[in-house]
């Protein structure tokens, strides 16, 4: 069930020369899976921003964002002490399917990725990890992902994360991925069974009520807000997109 | 503090309407709130015939509001009336207000004489934005014969009061208002989402893949108050204000400039809180500008 | 990085052109700034007559945007020519664009045939927004009968470039721009202000004297960037666009919507630097959208 | 000649239940003059908020304000260390005529007096200062007149600046004065001789580009932020106004 809540600023640090990571304190009980998100208001700016759930536990929530507008801007000047409206507990997330998932994530898909290897890791499943970057200096949380004890490989430029699956063979019983759509599509295609993607769209009010996210899928009409963000593999139709 | 308002023989506790398109069928906002502290609710804008809309992205942010080109994304009055008004009951109490799409004057009847029949429904309001598809696509609501043509047809086949949902996308608004109180309308309703546009300047093409989208939100609030003060001034049914509402303050303009009661749109999607927070605020912006019973302001700051 | 643009054959270094009404003469600016840096700039509405305009309130405040009712306020065009050009002259260099308003077709031709023998005015833009005396009152823009009128009676007595100024109070701006260009418009300019109201809550009257005002600022720009968008599909002759600009990302949108110059209005007002922050940052934005030449940009978002 | 400043705010002090003291310091070299003001442009209001230079000098500058609309109140929340930016040295300020000037502000319009005062002391000249307030609780700044060497009246609610200076027969021979409307008619229509009030508009720039505050006056049009605010009360025409 979503939530309103008003979060505080903890910290705030550049990961890249574009990319910040927010800690902030406040209630997380609407939060239930990883792959669900948030929407934060911010001054001057009509619609909330959605940014995914990194991590949380009980009272703190964490926050990865790259910087590509007036919202993401305004965002990476927060100071700690500042609060963030923000309706929380959004989306449906991952399902925590399979003994041996592998959890790819491309630039700003890779937040999700992190608490989702964090609850694998609670249910002592161990996920390896793929990420893909524009460049080195774009690169983040490759060490954290480490740090969780997950085999982490990293991608760059045009090189892609499915290159980098293809390479290494890992074997798995499944795969979760959230980063732009031709990522999605790529690793869809290329990774066998039926995954979960997470999916982005502009967004409305990010709680069910526009239907301004609404897409057509193989089994009808889904709010990628309510229905989404995450989605099976088998049910996306490309074409429709 | 008295906040009660009448429709058409409609008693609402207080004239707060969430506006339709923006509130789904109240089930997002009863996670939220109790609904029945609402006035009524307007319905998500209902078509013969399911529709899925328009592709994505179907949403872009402006300065003081947003584009929707959602495109009238809706189960079809079947569903509605089978599958989600008994939903509806279970989460307010109170009469609704059904909002009705059309592409031919045969479908805005058709769909008004399927909603004549739910006790539920309190007024219907017919959103006359769409493109007339038998008049080269421009928009019923731009030209006061269509309006009129739409109006005596839906009449004819309903009892329930009827209000006439006015595009601002004209230059007189006021003509298309009178020629719907002449075809028998119970009321206005105005003003729905005005024409626009934003570019991905990346991509180098619109922004919405429906090209153009429906400007709604703060930004388009003076336009409303001045086109309630037209057409209150035009005709003598009540009226039904919207646009840009996003705060008590907005709601006691927009009467005083001559609505009965007011519909909050893009504010909702902004904060699932709005309507309980304009309501809660209600009563204080009331004492401020000595307002003992809120009926009494409707069009006081624009008698001529 | 090339800034050139070329409107009827004169070439301005950038297409930054401050609005008619937001600029007065360029006096209050050059206390802040150089103007040569502009590539034109518009002068305040002229008329036949000196017109003191409307009385006060002319001001009111909106989200993100303002309403005025300055009502035209101006010296009349003997004074503009003798008294105010020589003393823009002073303080630019470069050709002006002098704006004309009238309300009647006559008077917009006998303010035209003054301004055509000024050497300095580049560019005559005539504002049909006003009110047709000889027609009931409605604006001539909003008319495509009466905006052919005046264009050609316009047309008739200067062989300066004329661009019509277009209303966007109106249900199909494209039709009206039509009409312009067929009657043989050498541009059209768009958008004028967006007619708006507010009320003082405390005196429950309307908050301008005038009682409505036009809405311009940053509110509009999703309206300007639709209406330039469908002009430059109906049109083939160049295009100043203009409606809430207030930063050079904005003068990118509305070229790729179709403009060749771009005008700011509201925005000198809450800022006198506004249109040098603008060029200055241009180039900037330029190179982030991979832009070599400005002109490339014109339209490219929009082709059908 | 109008300048562009980012103040910073100094201190704010709560003077009564609504009404605040800003100390700010920047450029101020564009104020020349009592009775010229200032335009400050707040976050999220497209309008600037005019108010009147209270005191001034080389660096630092007063203001004092009455919450009365989204503008003042978000003032009324700045904290020491924020900026403003702000459009300073507007409008044409008083002129500092006669020996025996009498002094006389009205709410909100009292905040310009004190800096005509301190102007017409440092040119050895002692004004008399006549204030009005809605009610007691409304007042502020009579012991500051006062502290300057001032005779210093005050009147309340029913009882107008007007009553005070019939009432007390001060002789002067010239008179300032600034506040509400019906206050300045009242005052122009009491006091001998020409004096100077200032005058409010709604105003689109304040720096005399819109045309936006133009009055008709018996000497012809005047904007109010550059030929005003301050007016000679010949030149009033108080049925145009
Ligand atoms: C479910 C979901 C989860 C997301 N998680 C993250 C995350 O963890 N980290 C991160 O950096 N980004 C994430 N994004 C993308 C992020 O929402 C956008 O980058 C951000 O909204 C841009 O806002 P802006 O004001 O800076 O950009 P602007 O371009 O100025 O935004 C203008 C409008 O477009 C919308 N918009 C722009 N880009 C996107 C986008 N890619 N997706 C959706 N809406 C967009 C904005 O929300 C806003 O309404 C997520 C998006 C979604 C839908
Ligand atoms: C030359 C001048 C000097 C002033 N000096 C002072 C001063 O020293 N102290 C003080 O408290 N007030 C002063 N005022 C009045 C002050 O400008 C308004 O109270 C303030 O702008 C209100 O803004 P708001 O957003 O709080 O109110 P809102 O009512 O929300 O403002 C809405 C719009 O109306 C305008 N407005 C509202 N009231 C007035 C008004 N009385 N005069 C002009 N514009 C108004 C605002 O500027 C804004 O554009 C002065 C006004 C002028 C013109
Ligand atoms: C996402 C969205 C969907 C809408 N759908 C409808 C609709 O189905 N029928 C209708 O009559 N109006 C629809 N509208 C218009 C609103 O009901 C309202 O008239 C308009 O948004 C102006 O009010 P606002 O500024 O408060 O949003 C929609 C508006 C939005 C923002
Ligand atoms: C105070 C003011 C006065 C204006 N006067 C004129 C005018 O005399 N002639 C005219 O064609 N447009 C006039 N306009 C309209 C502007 O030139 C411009 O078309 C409009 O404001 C939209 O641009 P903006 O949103 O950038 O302000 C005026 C606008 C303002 C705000
Ligand atoms: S964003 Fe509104 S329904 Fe998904
Ligand atoms: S406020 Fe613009 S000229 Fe005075």
């Amino acid at each position: 069930m979503p939530k309103s809540v008003l979060y505080t600023v903890e910290t705030r640090k550049k990961l890249t020369h574009d990319t910040y990571e927010l800690n902030l304190s406040g209630d997380t009980s609407a939060i239930t899976k990883p792959g669900q998100f948030v929407n934060i208001l911010l001054d001057g700016l009509f619609l909330r921003r959605p940014l995914s759930v990194c991590d949380w536990d009980d009272g703190t929530l964490r926050l990865i964002f790259k910087v590509v507008g007036d919202g993401t801007r305004q965002l990476a000047k927060v100071r700690p002490g500042d609060t963030l409206d923000t309706l929380t507990g959004l989306g449906n997330g991952y399902t925590l399917t399979g003994r041996a998932p592998i959890l790819i994530g491309g630039g700003v898909g890779i937040p999700p990725m992190y608490a989702l290897a964090k609850a694998y890791l609670r249910k002592c499943v161990l996920p390896r990890i793929f990420l893909g970057f524009r460049s080195p200096d774009d690169a983040f949380y490759i060490d954290e992902f480490r740090e969780l004890g997950c085999e982490t490989a990293a991608a760059y430029g045009s090189t892609l994360v499915t290159d980098l699956i293809r390479d290494r063979q890992p074997a798995y019983d499944h795969y979760c991925a959230c980063g732009p759509e031709p990522m999605l599509k790529a690793v869809a295609k290329m990774c066998r069974g039926v995954g979960e993607l997470s999916f982005e769209a502009r967004m409305g009010c990010g709680f069910g009520a526009c239907v301004g996210c609404t897409c057509r899928t193989l089994t009808g009409n889904k709010r990628i807000c309510v229905e989404g963000p995450v989605m099976r593999s088998d049910e996306i139709d490309w074409e429709a997109l | 503090m008295d906040t009660k308002i009448t429709l058409s023989g409609l008693t609402l506790d207080n004239p707060i309407i969430p506006a339709s398109g923006t509130f789904g069928f109240g089930r997002e906002f009863a996670a939220f709130y109790d609904l029945d502290i609402l006035g009524s609710f307007c319905l998500k804008g209902t078509t013969r015939e399911p529709r899925y809309g328009n592709p994505l992205p179907r949403i872009a942010e402006c300065p003081s509001g947003m584009l929707n080109a959602v495109g009238l994304q809706n189960p079809g009055v079947d569903a509605v009336i089978e599958q989600e008004l008994p939903e509806v009951a279970k989460i307010f109490r109170k009469p609704v207000i059904a909002n009705i799409s059309g592409f031919s004057i045969d479908e805005y009847a058709e769909v008004a004489a399927k909603f004549d029949a739910c006790a539920q429904v309190g007024i219907l309001e017919i959103n006359i934005s769409c493109p007339n598809v038998h008049a080269g696509g421009m928009a019923f609501g731009t030209d006061p014969k269509s309006a009129f043509e739409v109006t005596q047809a839906v009449k004819k086949v309903t009892r329930k009061p009827v209000y006439m949902k006015l595009s601002p996308n004209t230059a007189d608004i006021a003509r298309v208002a009178k020629a719907c109180e002449d075809a028998g309308a119970d009321g206005i309703s105005l003003i729905n989402t005005l024409l626009g546009m934003r570019l991905d300047l990346r991509k180098r093409r619109p922004l919405l893949a429906n090209v153009t989208g429906g400007l709604s939100g703060p930004a388009v609030f003076p336009i409303a108050v001045r086109m309630v003060c037209q057409v209150a001034r035009a005709v003598r049914v009540p009226i039904i204000g919207m646009g840009g509402v996003s705060c008590a303050r907005d709601v006691i303009e927009l009467m005083m400039a001559g609505a009965t009661a007011v519909e909050v749109g893009a504010a909702n999607l902004r904060d699932p809180y709005a309507c309980p927070k304009i309501i809660e605020a209600l009563p204080g912006v009331m004492r401020e500008y000595q307002i003992e019973k809120l009926s009494d302001i409707i069009g006081c700051a624009v008698k001529e």
